[in-house]
Formats: structure tokens, C-alpha cells, sequence
């Protein structure tokens, strides 16, 4: 692992009219890692994700980059300094193709005099072939992605995030409307990218999904960091306590059995 | 001095038939020194023209000025409006008896059977056996009563021989053109008014048949009377519109200041314009012909 | 689901109190009568001395605003249930034109011809209905595709029987109709009769009716649409089945799952559209005596803009029936209003697309603090 | 528990069109248990419940209720019937208030000479009431549901089944898009209403979260059953592995440490 | 994302193999190439005789399904941005009073005023497209609201300016302008001249242009529509900004979280549907050296209804401008075809809403097949 972190985000606070989402969250990522952030619901982690990602504009806070000090417009400009996310909510278009969904917002083009076309070839050339080394045969580049299964949907959008030079890559509970082997699918993609020198910011709520893959942990709550940690400084079930308010949980895991 | 008068039109907004009247009732109230209203509802629905009565009425004017687009809609609130002591004089469509039965003092108009009755009977003469009659606005019942008596004089059944021609000039001269193609043996022509007139017009020019075939219309355009001139119209029936704008407001303005008023009802038209009295009409057709 | 709104009802500290004044203000309706009132003043200044609001005046915009409210209540109700009927104008049409060929041209005694309206109408409302329901396209497109067949089934008809667009003599033909007057006749004159005697409302100066008030009765129209209102408010407000109707329109799946026979309801919703196009018909069958091919022409967006005016989603499951009276209320004074005014009328339309646009955003508004909705 | 299961379903078919969702299903419920069903996406879970609930129509296959055969029309026979369900998808209308849902599909109504209207009050006083001991305060009872929370959504829905008098209370995924308290909280309310003798059907991927509340879990897998099993016959990581297919599972974590 | 649908790649033995011959022929144009050939084959029977199919036969129905088709693709492509446009008609008389208004009334050279058309007309269409963006409102209600404000301007205007709402001499004002022959002439006449002699089309046999070829060049009207499908095509399925308008109409929250400048494509496609209008306008005014407030009436529906024939989904996101082309070429022919085979004209509608009806049901299995909606 290098030194500086390939990102940075300083106290970050962000204020919906009167909700106050963030209320001064610190996290970094350094190439390489996985960095998980987990949290109860409401915590923030998607408004978190969204700031980094430059769809929302903190209301205050720093980001950086490389150690510079960045702001993001719009996603494209995310994008273009090596910020991709794979949303909770997707960002697929059932009712678009494979090809199309992979390259939206990125498409490849070809000069034809004076005008730029699509490089429609190349898209779906580079399309199966990225989907291939994914382990996902599409019978068709052209095949909407609506005839495609959750978890396909997933490696899809990781495979674009990847194959377009991500250098952080966000995951937002890319597991959470997963079975458990397409989970187990998506936790080996993370690791073979994780392994490729890309830094992941992992979010999720489940604890063992978290440890599988995390080197390191960083809580919300309500809207502020707990804490962050290495792994192997906490036990899992630490980490759900801290999720959760320790007291409360206690109390009704005794009397449910204490598996929660 | 200063009466308030108020004119109410049958017509949807953008009849543009209805702008010789608009400047006939302008200039009279003008002269006259008097204000004079138009109204008119919005879409051509003549419930709306009911209402648009009774709200005049209501507003208390010095008389009221109404078309009889439809006896059986608008006799009560015309009649209303005379019993409440508003003096009323009906123009344009409807006939005298009904205009005596509503209770009003004069009629200033040209019945549309009548008129479309009249033209066939020159298209009769004219040797027609066989006709189209272009209605733009077929969901108005006067356009239709005007191709029936067309019909009628001819003495022939209407038949499909009445389209309903849609107000976009395209599609009418694409349906005009389709049907003389289908129908060779036409040799009349009816068109309602200007909206389908100018398509007419063109489609003749298009086909070539300009001139070959007998062409009557209604009511007068800058264009229309251009082909009048160039023979692809044969006549064009004037209702001298102004004439029913502005007499109903010199009469009214009258009654209202010296109590005199005519006896009888008034026919503006139907006069027919040929290529030998067109350049009288020419200057000012669209505006005050 | 995923993003969850605020947690508002327990105590919160990320959630800035509302006041409570706000709230109690903050209902469907809001943004009609806030509309509604501001209309009025408008106009009281404008046009105060013209007569507008006399008794006369009143009836004028009371009746243009009944007749809106009729097919804005059908509208509403089917709106909540999350469709919409472009063929509302159509019907309106075709219905008259039914009610007079069947009286008129083939003789039917006028009551029979008015209830075969009534089930014509009602049978292509729900056409309709099972179109959209068992198809699944939009309503949009299928009220669409009524909109032109009932059109011009309504304009083949009268021109293939009387050669006509219009067919009058349905006054004399409903002379002694029971039925008829429930639809054509006024009612409660002895008490304007009393009004006028009393000086309070003004009476005819002079003609055959000199001495008469000059508004001598309610038109069953305006009780048409007033019962209509509360009927129609009643059923969404009190009883179960109009609860069933904003589930319905709110989320069909969910309804379903509860075991509301959403189909029924949408169904039934379309029908009291095509109901209440046919009284809107009826009335004015009788009242004018004559059916013609192209009434009701546009009364579909009409309805569909007081019904907006008024506070409902055009996506379905919320507002009021009140909200679409007021919105019918609005649409009636603005459009009789602008007369008295002596505004050019052409103008008419211009008001009619700004008061559309400031409602619809003040409605959002006011719903987004009602339901949480994002 | 009693010997006759509350509903029992007997090798349940069902297909939609080409696909053939369920392929020979047997389940039955006592009263007072908890049935746990487990299976990866897309096994016929959901599918299945609704069969159950009344929503679907099996192809083949027999539903009996304390013994004798029943066939549900709709959902409204089989909730009548008993039989309650609380959706994967809610089945909560956002716009409506929380009263109106609760109610929704059997509103309490009252004469009124030949007419039957809503009985506000009493719906409003019942839904306070049922809300307060689910340990929810509302701010009033025409709130919108829109404004609540995600588990307090949840929660409207269970009491909504427990009021009216569900004998069997089917649950399809409840704590899929919760937190880890707000998941606590659903799971505690489960346990309370079995305690009162109302069989319960428990849809989850979280072998965690069924082993913390299951007397008995089945496994479903490409439409059809693997198993049923009590609690303490089996172990979690054999529930995981038999909702997922061993072999590959077991390749796939150790890649990964074992963990998932 | 919670009920999955089967996952057809991967071999699944739970899913029966779809033959490959279907999946050939399955595209979002198949509905609509099947009801041409219908109407086509349909037509030949019933007017096949007629001169239909002659060359003037052709020319005529060509001609309005240019007019149609030139709306039906700013309504295609704004349909697939997931937005649409209830006042295109509006537009069109509006931008036709705007030429006629400058040019005539003002005496502005023509250029001048068409070029001021345009702009005001797209100003116009950047500022629904704004509105929609702004506020969230539906675009149905923001159009709709456009729809009622600009047909009133337009008469307001034409009325105020000139005491009428028909403004002619348009045709002299234009006389010798460049750019209104780019929208008023005909074009390749040369060629009906030598098609004529060569004895391959007919010639008048009478009247004052006998002799020459009844089809005496190829409107601009058509040239238009012709390059107005062949851009909309390129731009769809051959570019970048194709795939944004895709994106944005299919999921535009999705298609922002990866860059896609969703606002501006949806504006640019209002934008681009008034310069439709404009284009209609322009050359119906050059074509009839006038303009009239009343133009353009229901145009809007008729856009909306060629689109949705050609298989473009009503809420966004799907569809081809092929299929808009083709679905404005079934409107032309059924329209003139009713003619030529002398059916009783207003059953037009009738059958117009039949074969919406019958058109979007296919549409709708054939999307279903291609995007695994369900
Ligand atoms: N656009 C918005 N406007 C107003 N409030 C918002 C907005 N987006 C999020 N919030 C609020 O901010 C808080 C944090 O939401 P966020 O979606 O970031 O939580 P999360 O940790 O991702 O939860 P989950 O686990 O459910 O995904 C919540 O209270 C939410 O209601
Ligand atoms: N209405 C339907 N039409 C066609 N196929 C369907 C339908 N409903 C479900 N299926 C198919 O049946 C199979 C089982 O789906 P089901 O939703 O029951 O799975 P599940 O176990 O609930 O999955 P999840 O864990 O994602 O909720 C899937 O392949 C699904 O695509
Ligand atoms: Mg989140
Ligand atoms: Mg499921």
C-alpha cells in the first residue's frame, strides 16, 4: 500500500433542507484497499457515496485527491478523475442493451469527416469480451438488460466501472438484493479488482460480507464517523454493536437467542 | 352616448370569417360612439354560445346582437334577454321567422340552406351534375345545411359527396385531390369558406383542373377573390358580413337615443361574385368584404 | 424503500420541527381555495359593477362552473384510481346524439331513450375500463383511441340517419317526459319568486315576462352537480369503497395484495366517468333541446385541468373531490369572469395555461408536505 | 404445538408461461411456529408464499387448511380465510394515511340507515392503539405513510395481519432493506406473535436471521424443496451451503477466507 | 430489482428455447412494418383501381404522411426522452402567425422572419422543456398548459395586430427569398418531366397544364420529412447524444449517476419537437401563402398517435424513428386511402382508433418479447 490515499473526504457535512444528512464524516482509500463503511439505515453511507461520486455537493468539507484538493461538478467529472460507482439503485436501464448500459455517458466514437458516430463494432467487441472475463456469457450484445438477472446486473455495472480506469471504485450494498451465491460471485469480483491496485469503498450491512473482503471499517451513525478500524483490530460482533447502539441490541438479541 | 352593445358569435376563436364583422362592429361603434362587444365561444360549442348570451344579458348592455347558429339552443336565452327589456337583433344564420318568434326586432342574415340553395341553383344552370362539397367544419350543423340545399338544388342526393375535410389546408388538399382523382366525373365544386377554399384552390391548380370545374364558395379571402378573377372560381357568395355588423349597431344606437327603429328584417346577402363584380369587392375583401 | 425518508413521528434530532399551524393549513384542497379566493377578489375589483355578481350574474358562472363540476367529478374519481378518460368530450357527444336519434328520428318515448343513453355510455365506459385492465396499456392511449372512434361514430350516425350534425325537436318530443325534467327543468322558483317580491333580486323590466325575477329557479343542472359532489365525496371520504379507490390509484399491486378487486374498481371508475359525461349530456340535451355532433369538444382536458387545479396527482392516489369543485368553480369564473371584464376573449386561454401552471405548483408543494413524498 | 398444521401445501406446480417458477413444493405450519424459508433468489420463494396467500393459482398441487382442502380465489378469501401476508414489496400505498392502510381491503363501516359508511373514529382509535403496542407513536393517525420509516412500515404491516386475527402470518423478507436495529426490532415482534399461537411463515436469505427466530426451516432450490429440517438439526453453514450448492460455495470461500 | 426476471443467458433448464427465427425478426418496428404491409395490401384491394397507386395517387397520400412524419419525429424523439409535447399543434400556429405576422404585417424580408420563427418557437420549446426540468411537473401538465397559452397568443396576436386570425399574401412577400423556397418549392422536377415523356407516369389530358406530367416534382414538405427521419435515425442509434436520449427517457436518475447530461438532453428534445412544428409551419405557409390561427389543431395527437404506432414506448426510454416514420405513413395512406376507396370520410377516425388500438397491443408483446418487461 502506498501512502497518500488515492482519496480523501475531511469532514464532510451535508444538509438536505432541513435534514441533516452528514453532520462531519472522514474517510480515505488507499490503492488497493477495500474500505468498508457500514451503518444502520439513514446513517448517511449512501449520501456519503453520492458526495464522493459528485452527484450531491457537500455542504461543507474537503475532498481530495492524490492530495489535491478536488470538487466535483457532476458525475462526469467523477468520473473522469477515476471515481466510479456502482449504485444501490443501479444505474442499469432494463429496457436498454447490454452494449448501450456498459458504454451510457462513455460511448466510444469514430471520426467520420466532420462528425462523431458511434464505434457501435468496438462497443460490443469490447462489451462481451469485458463480460467474458466476468464469467457471464451474454447470448447477445444487443440483449436488453432487463432479460438479465440481478446479480448480472451487478457484474455488469462493475465490469464498467472497472474497464473504464476506475481508480476508486464504490460499491453501494452491491449484495443486498443478492442470494447467497450471487453474493459470493460479487465478493470474488471485489477481490480480484481490490487485487488489480483499485481502491473499493464497499458499503453494506451485513457484518460478514464486510469482514470477508474489508481491510478496513469505518462506522456511521446518524450522520458522524464512530470510528474506523483495521481489520483483525475488531471482532464482528464489535462491529455490529457499534452499528447498532450496543445497549438496546443486548437486550433483545438475549431474548431472541443472542444471533442476531 | 357611450351604449354598450354586445355582439355573440357562434364561431370557435379562430373563424377568421368572423374578422369582417369584428371590423364592421369596430368602425360602427366608432362612428356611432358607442362600445360594441364581440364574444364567441372559444371551441364553437353552442352551449357555450347560450351561456355566453345569458351572461351578456346579465351584464345589462344596451342591446344585444346574436347569430341563431341553432333555434333550439339559443331561443331561451335570447328570448330571456327580450323579456328582461333588452333589445335584441339577431344576424347571419337563422331565418326571420325565427328571429320573430325569439321576440327579436330585426334579422340582418342570409339563411344557410337558402344560400347553399341558391348556389346550386347556378350550378344547376351552370350544367353540374355531379359535385363535391369540402366541408372543413363538418361538425357545425350550418356547414352541413349549406351542402344539403347545394344538393337539393341540384336535385341530387348528398351523399358521400360531402367530406369531411379536417381544417388543416394540407390534408384538405390532399383530400380534395384524392377524391376528384377517385370521382373523374365531378364538375362541381362547394367550398364553405376560406379555411377550405385555399387548399381547394391549390389542389385545382395542382391537378390542372383549374377552371374545368364549376367552383362555388362562401365568403370572401384576398385569395379567393384573386381566383375569382383568374376564373378558377366561378362565383363566391357574399352575405356581406360587414353589412351584419355594422347595421345592428347603427340600429340599435337609434332605438336607444331617438327610439326609431325599421320594420323589417334586413337580407345581406346571399349576393354572388363573379369575375364582372370583383374588382369592387377585390380591395377590401378579408377586411370589410 | 431504499432511501427512507425521514423518521418524522419519533423525535429526531436531524428533523427541524414543523409548526403546527402549517400543518392544520395543509390539506389537499389548499391550493384551490387559496385559487378560489384570489379569483373572487379579482374579479370583485375588475368587474364588481358589471352585474357579475348579481343574481342573474351568479346563476351565469354558478351554471358554466355546474356544468364543469359534473364531468371534473367523474374525472376525479378516476384520476384517484390512477387513470384518466380523454374520451370524456367524445361521450358528451355521442351521448346527446343517442338521447335525440333515439327520440327524435326513431320515436322512442323520451325516458327510454335517455336510460338507453345512460346504458350505452356506461357499457363504452367500461369498454374502456376492461380495455385498460386487461391489456395493461395506459389509459392515455386507449381513451385516446375512444376519443376518435366515439367521435366519429357520433358525427356517422347523425350524417347516415338525418343527414344532420345536429338533430333538434328534442324539447317537443320530451314534453310530459318524467324523466326529461330531472334533467331539463328548474327547480325551487318559488323561492326566487319571493326574493324578487321582497326586492332583493332584480325582476324583467319589460316583454312577456315583465314583473317575473329575472332568475326564476335552480337548473337541475347546478343540482346535478351538487349532488354529484357530495355523492362522489361521500363515497371517497366514508366509505370503503372509496378507500378502495385512492388504493387503487396509489399503488394497484399493493391494493391487490390486500385483497382490493382493483380491477372492479377501475373498472366501476370508468363507468361513473362515462356517467357523469351522460348527465353533462343529458342536461344539455334538454335545456337546449337539440343534440349536435360536435358538443363536449375538448371538455376531456377541461375536466382534466379543474381536476388538477384542484389538487389531484395525475399519476393517481391522491385528492379531493372538493379540490375538483373549486377547480371547476375556478375554471367557471375565470372563463364567465373575463366577459364581464370585457377582457379580449381570445385571452381566455392564456389565463387559463398560467392558473393551470401556478396551481399545479403550489399543489405539489403543499402534497409533498402531506405525504413525504420526494 | 397441536398435531393438525394450521395449512399445509402439498406439492405445489406453478408456471408462468415458459417458466416454471415452482416444481413440486410441499410446506405445512403449525400454530405457534415459526417456519423459516430459505433459497437463493430467484428459487420460488415469493412465488410460492403468494401461492399460499392467494395471489397466484397453483398449476397443480393441493392447499389444505386444518385438514380440509381449500382453493383461495383471491387474496381476499385467503385472508379471510387467515391467512395474512406482509410482502417483499410492502403492499403499503406511500400517499395513504397510515390508518387507511391499515385497514385497507377490510374497513371497519357502520349503518347508517340502508347505507354503510367508514367508521373513521374507530378506525383511527384502533390503528393508534395497535401502533402504540407495536411500540410505535404516530404523530396522528391520517399521517401519510410516506413519512414514515422503512421499519416502521414494516411494522404497520405485521400489525395490520396480527389484528385481524391471522392464523397464519406470512412474512417475505422483512429485514431485506433494514438496518441492524430496525431488524432487531421486526424480529422481536415475530417472536411476540408467535408467542400467541399464530403460525408463522418466515422468508429470508439471512440464515442468521432465521436461525435467530426458526423452529423449522425449509430450503428451496430451483423451484423445488431440499429439505425440512428442526431447529437444532442443522447447523447455519449446512443451511448455507444447501441454499447455494455446496461445492461451489465452499471453493469460492475459501478464496475468500471462508467468511461469507 | 426484487423479482428477477428468468436468467435467460446462462443455459437454465427452468426456461424453454426461444427459436432463433423469432428473435430474428423481433424489433421494435416489427408492429408497425407489419401494419403498413396490412394497409398496403388492404388499400390495393379496395382501391387498387382508383389511381391510388399512380403516380399522383402516391404523391397525394405521400405528401401527408410527410406532414405527419415530420411531426412524428420530434415526438419520437421526445417520447423516447420519456417526455412529451401536447402543444406542438399550438406551436404550429403559433410559428405560422409569427412568419405571416413579421413578413406581411411588419414587413420584415422573409428570411428574417422565418429565422425569427424558429427562434421564438424553440425559445419556446427550451422553456417547456425548463419548466418540466424545474419543477417536476409531469410534462403532460406543462404542455397541456402551453397547449391552452399559445393557441390563445396566437389569435390574441394575429387579432390585435390585424383584426384577423387568417393572415394571407404570404406567398408575394416570399417571392424570390432564398430561404422560403428551401420550405415553399418543389425540387427534381426534371425528372417528371422525363418519367412523362418516357411515357412511365401520366399526363394531364386537359385544363390549362395539359401535357404536362401529373406529378410535377417532389414537394420540399417531403424533402424534409425525408431528412428529418434520416437525422432523428443517425442521431438515435449512431451517436452519443442517441444514447443519452435513450438514458434519459429510460431511467434518468441512472442515467445522471453515470454523466449523462439528462436535463439538457430533455430540453434540447423539446427544443427539437417545436423546431419540428416550425419546419411543418413553414412549409404550410410557404406551400399556402397564408396563416391562420386555427392551424395545427390536434396535431398533437396525431404526432403522439404515429409515434406510439411505431412502437415507442408511451412513458419513455423505447421506440425507433423508423417506426415513427412508418407509423405516419399508415396515418397518411389509411386517411387518403379512405378517400380513394370511397368509404363515408368520418368513419376516418373510427378506423384511426381501431388501428391505434390494434397497433399498440402488438407493440407491446413484441417490446415485452425484446426487454424481458414484464
Ligand atoms: N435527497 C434527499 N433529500 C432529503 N433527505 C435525504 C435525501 N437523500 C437522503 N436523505 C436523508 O438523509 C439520511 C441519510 O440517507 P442515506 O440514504 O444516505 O442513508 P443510508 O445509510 O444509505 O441508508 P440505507 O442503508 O437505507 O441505504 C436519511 O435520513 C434520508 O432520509
Ligand atoms: N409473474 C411471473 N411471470 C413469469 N415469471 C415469474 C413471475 N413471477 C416470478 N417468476 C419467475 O419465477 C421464479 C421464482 O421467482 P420468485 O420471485 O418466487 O423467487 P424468490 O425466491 O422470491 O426470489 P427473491 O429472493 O429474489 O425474492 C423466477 O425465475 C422468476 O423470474
Ligand atoms: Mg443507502
Ligand atoms: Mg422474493
Amino acid at each position: 500500500m502506498a501512502d497518500t490515499p488515492l482519496i480523501e473526504l475531511i469532514d464532510i457535512k451535508k444538509q438536505f433542507g432541513p435534514v441533516i444528512a452528514l453532520n462531519g464524516v472522514s474517510v480515505s482509500v488507499m490503492p488497493g484497499e477495500c474500505h468498508c463503511l457500514l451503518g444502520d439505515n439513514g446513517a448517511g453511507k449512501s449520501t456519503f457515496i453520492k458526495t464522493m461520486a459528485g452527484v450531491h455537493k457537500p455542504t461543507s468539507g474537503e475532498i481530495r485527491m492524490n492530495g489535491k484538493s478536488v470538487s466535483f461538478a457532476d458525475p462526469r467529472e467523477a468520473m473522469n478523475a477515476g471515481v466510479a460507482t456502482v449504485y444501490q439503485d443501479l444505474a442499469m436501464i432494463p429496457l436498454m442493451s447490454v452494449t448501450r448500459n456498459f458504454w451510457m455517458g462513455r460511448e466510444p466514437r469514430r471520426r467520420f469527416g466532420p462528425f462523431q458516430f458511434l464505434d457501435m463494432d468496438r462497443a460490443n467487441r469490447i462489451t462481451l469480451e469485458e463480460m467474458r472475463r466476468m464469467g457471464i456469457q451474454l447470448r447477445a450484445p444487443d440483449q436488453a438488460v432487463g432479460t438479465l438477472s440481478g446479480g448480472e446486473r451487478q457484474t455488469v455495472a462493475i465490469a464498467r466501472a472497472v474497464y473504464f480506469g476506475a481508480k476508486v471504485l464504490i460499491l453501494d450494498e452491491p449484495t443486498s438484493a443478492l442470494g447467497v451465491r450471487q453474493t459470493a460471485n460479487v465478493l470474488a469480483t471485489i477481490d480480484r479488482v481490490r487485487k488489480t491496485g483499485v481502491g473499493i469503498v464497499f458499503i453494506t450491512h451485513n457484518v460478514r460480507h464486510a469482514m470477508a473482503v474489508g481491510d478496513r471499517f469505518t462506522v456511521l451513525n446518524r450522520g458522524k464517523t464512530l470510528g474506523t478500524a483495521l481489520k483483525g483490530e475488531l471482532q464482528p460482533e464489535q462491529l455490529q454493536d457499534m452499528m447498532a447502539g450496543g445497549a438496546e441490541m443486548a437486550e433483545l438479541s438475549s431474548s431472541l437467542g443472542g444471533t442476531v | 352616448e357611450g351604449e354598450r352593445f354586445v355582439l355573440v358569435s357562434h364561431a370557435p376563436d379562430s373563424d377568421s370569417w368572423w374578422n369582417t364583422i369584428k371590423n364592421a362592429i369596430a368602425l360602427a361603434g366608432e362612428q356611432m360612439d358607442v362600445t360594441v362587444e364581440y364574444r364567441n365561444p372559444p371551441t364553437g360549442d353552442l352551449a357555450d354560445m347560450a351561456r355566453i348570451i345569458e351572461q351578456a344579458a346579465a351584464s345589462g348592455p344596451n342591446g344585444i346582437i346574436a347569430t341563431i347558429a341553432d333555434f333550439d339552443v339559443l331561443k331561451g336565452p335570447l328570448a330571456d334577454a327580450v323579456d328582461r327589456g333588452i333589445p335584441v337583433i339577431t344576424i347571419n344564420s337563422g331565418t326571420v321567422e325565427q328571429s320573430k318568434e325569439i321576440g327579436a326586432l330585426l334579422h340582418v342574415g342570409q339563411p344557410e340552406y337558402d344560400a347553399g340553395f341558391g348556389a346550386g341553383e347556378q350550378a344547376k344552370a351552370a350544367g353540374v351534375t355531379s359535385f363535391l362539397c369540402v366541408n372543413h367544419y363538418i361538425t357545425n350543423p350550418a356547414s352541413v345545411e349549406r351542402c344539403q340545399g347545394f344538393a337539393d338544388a341540384l336535385g341530387v342526393e348528398l351523399g358521400n359527396q360531402m367530406i369531411d375535410a379536417g381544417q388543416d389546408p394540407g390534408e384538405i388538399q390532399s383530400k380534395v385531390a384524392a377524391y376528384l382523382q377517385t370521382n373523374p366525373d365531378t364538375n362541381g365544386i362547394l367550398t364553405l369558406g376560406p379555411t377550405s377554399a385555399h387548399p381547394t384552390i391549390a389542389a385545382l391548380n395542382a391537378t390542372g383542373q383549374a377552371g374545368a370545374i364549376f367552383f362555388g364558395t362562401f365568403d370572401l379571402s384576398t385569395e379567393i377573390a384573386a381566383a375569382v378573377k383568374d376564373g378558377t372560381i366561378n362565383f363566391a357568395i357574399d352575405q356581406q358580413p360587414f353589412l351584419q355588423g355594422y347595421l345592428p349597431v347603427v340600429v340599435l344606437t337609434n332605438l336607444a337615443r331617438y327610439g326609431v327603429v325599421p320594420g323589417n328584417s334586413i337580407n345581406s346577402g346571399p349576393g354572388f361574385i363573379t369575375k364582372d363584380n370583383i374588382a369592387l369587392v377585390e380591395q377590401y375583401a378579408g377586411q370589410y368584404r | 424503500m431504499v432511501d427512507q425518508p425521514p423518521g418524522a413521528p419519533t423525535a429526531d434530532e436531524r428533523v427541524q420541527r414543523q409548526s403546527t399551524l402549517r400543518r392544520a393549513f395543509v390539506r389537499p384542497e389548499l391550493g384551490a381555495m387559496a385559487g378560489t379566493v384570489l379569483v373572487f377578489i379579482y374579479f370583485a375589483i375588475v368587474a364588481g359593477g358589471t352585474g357579475m355578481f348579481a343574481a342573474d350574474g351568479i346563476m351565469n358562472w354558478g351554471v358554466v362552473s355546474a356544468q364543469f363540476a359534473i364531468i371534473a367529478v367523474g374525472a376525479c374519481l378516476l384520476m384517484i384510481a390512477g387513470e384518466f378518460d380523454l374520451s370524456v368530450g367524445s361521450m358528451i357527444g355521442f351521448a346527446g346524439i343517442v338521447i335525440a336519434l333515439l327520440s327524435v328520428h326513431l320515436g322512442w318515448p323520451m325516458w327510454a331513450s335517455i336510460i338507453a343513453a345512460f346504458i350505452v355510455a356506461m357499457l363504452i365506459g367500461a369498454a374502456n375500463g376492461y380495455l385498460v385492465i386487461k391489456t395493461g396499456l395506459p389509459s392515455f392511449i386507449v381513451t385516446l383511441a375512444s376519443l376518435y372512434i366515439l367521435r366519429g361514430l357520433t358525427i356517422y350516425l347523425s350524417i347516415s340517419t338525418t343527414r344532420q350534425t345536429i338533430i333538434g325537436g328534442v324539447r317537443e318530443a320530451a314534453q310530459g317526459d318524467w324523466l326529461a325534467t330531472l334533467f331539463g327543468g328548474k327547480v325551487l322558483g318559488f323561492i326566487f319568486y319571493w326574493l324578487a317580491d321582497m326586492g332583493w333580486i332584480a325582476t324583467f323590466q319589460a316583454g312577456n315576462r315583465a314583473g317575473q325575477p329575472v332568475v326564476d329557479g335552480i337548473p337541475m343542472l347546478m343540482i346535478w352537480a351538487i349532488a354529484l359532489i357530495i355523492f362522489a365525496h361521500v363515497l371517497l371520504t366514508r366509505t370503503r369503497f372509496g378507500n378502495w379507490i385512492y388504493a387503487a390509484g396509489g399503488d394497484a399491486k399493493a391494493a391487490r395484495y390486500v385483497g382490493v378487486p382493483v380491477d372492479r374498481v377501475k373498472i366501476a371508475m370508468f363507468v361513473f366517468s362515462a356517467f357523469c359525461a351522460t348527465i353533462f349530456a343529458a342536461c344539455q340535451v334538454m335545456e337546449f333541446g337539440s343534440a349536435a355532433a360536435d358538443r363536449g369538444l375538448l371538455k376531456e382536458f377541461e375536466a382534466i385541468i379543474a381536476v388538477v387545479i384542484g389538487g389531484a396527482l395525475l399519476t393517481g392516489g391522491y385528492g379531493s373531490v372538493i379540490g375538483a369543485a373549486l377547480g371547476a368553480l375556478i375554471f367557471g369564473v375565470v372563463q364567465q369572469g373575463l366577459f364581464f371584464a370585457g377582457v379580449e376573449s381570445s385571452l381566455f386561454r392564456v389565463f387559463l395555461g398560467v392558473i393551470l401552471l401556478l396551481a399545479v405548483i403550489l399543489n405539489t408543494y403543499i402534497r409533498r408536505l402531506i405525504t413525504g413524498e420526494r
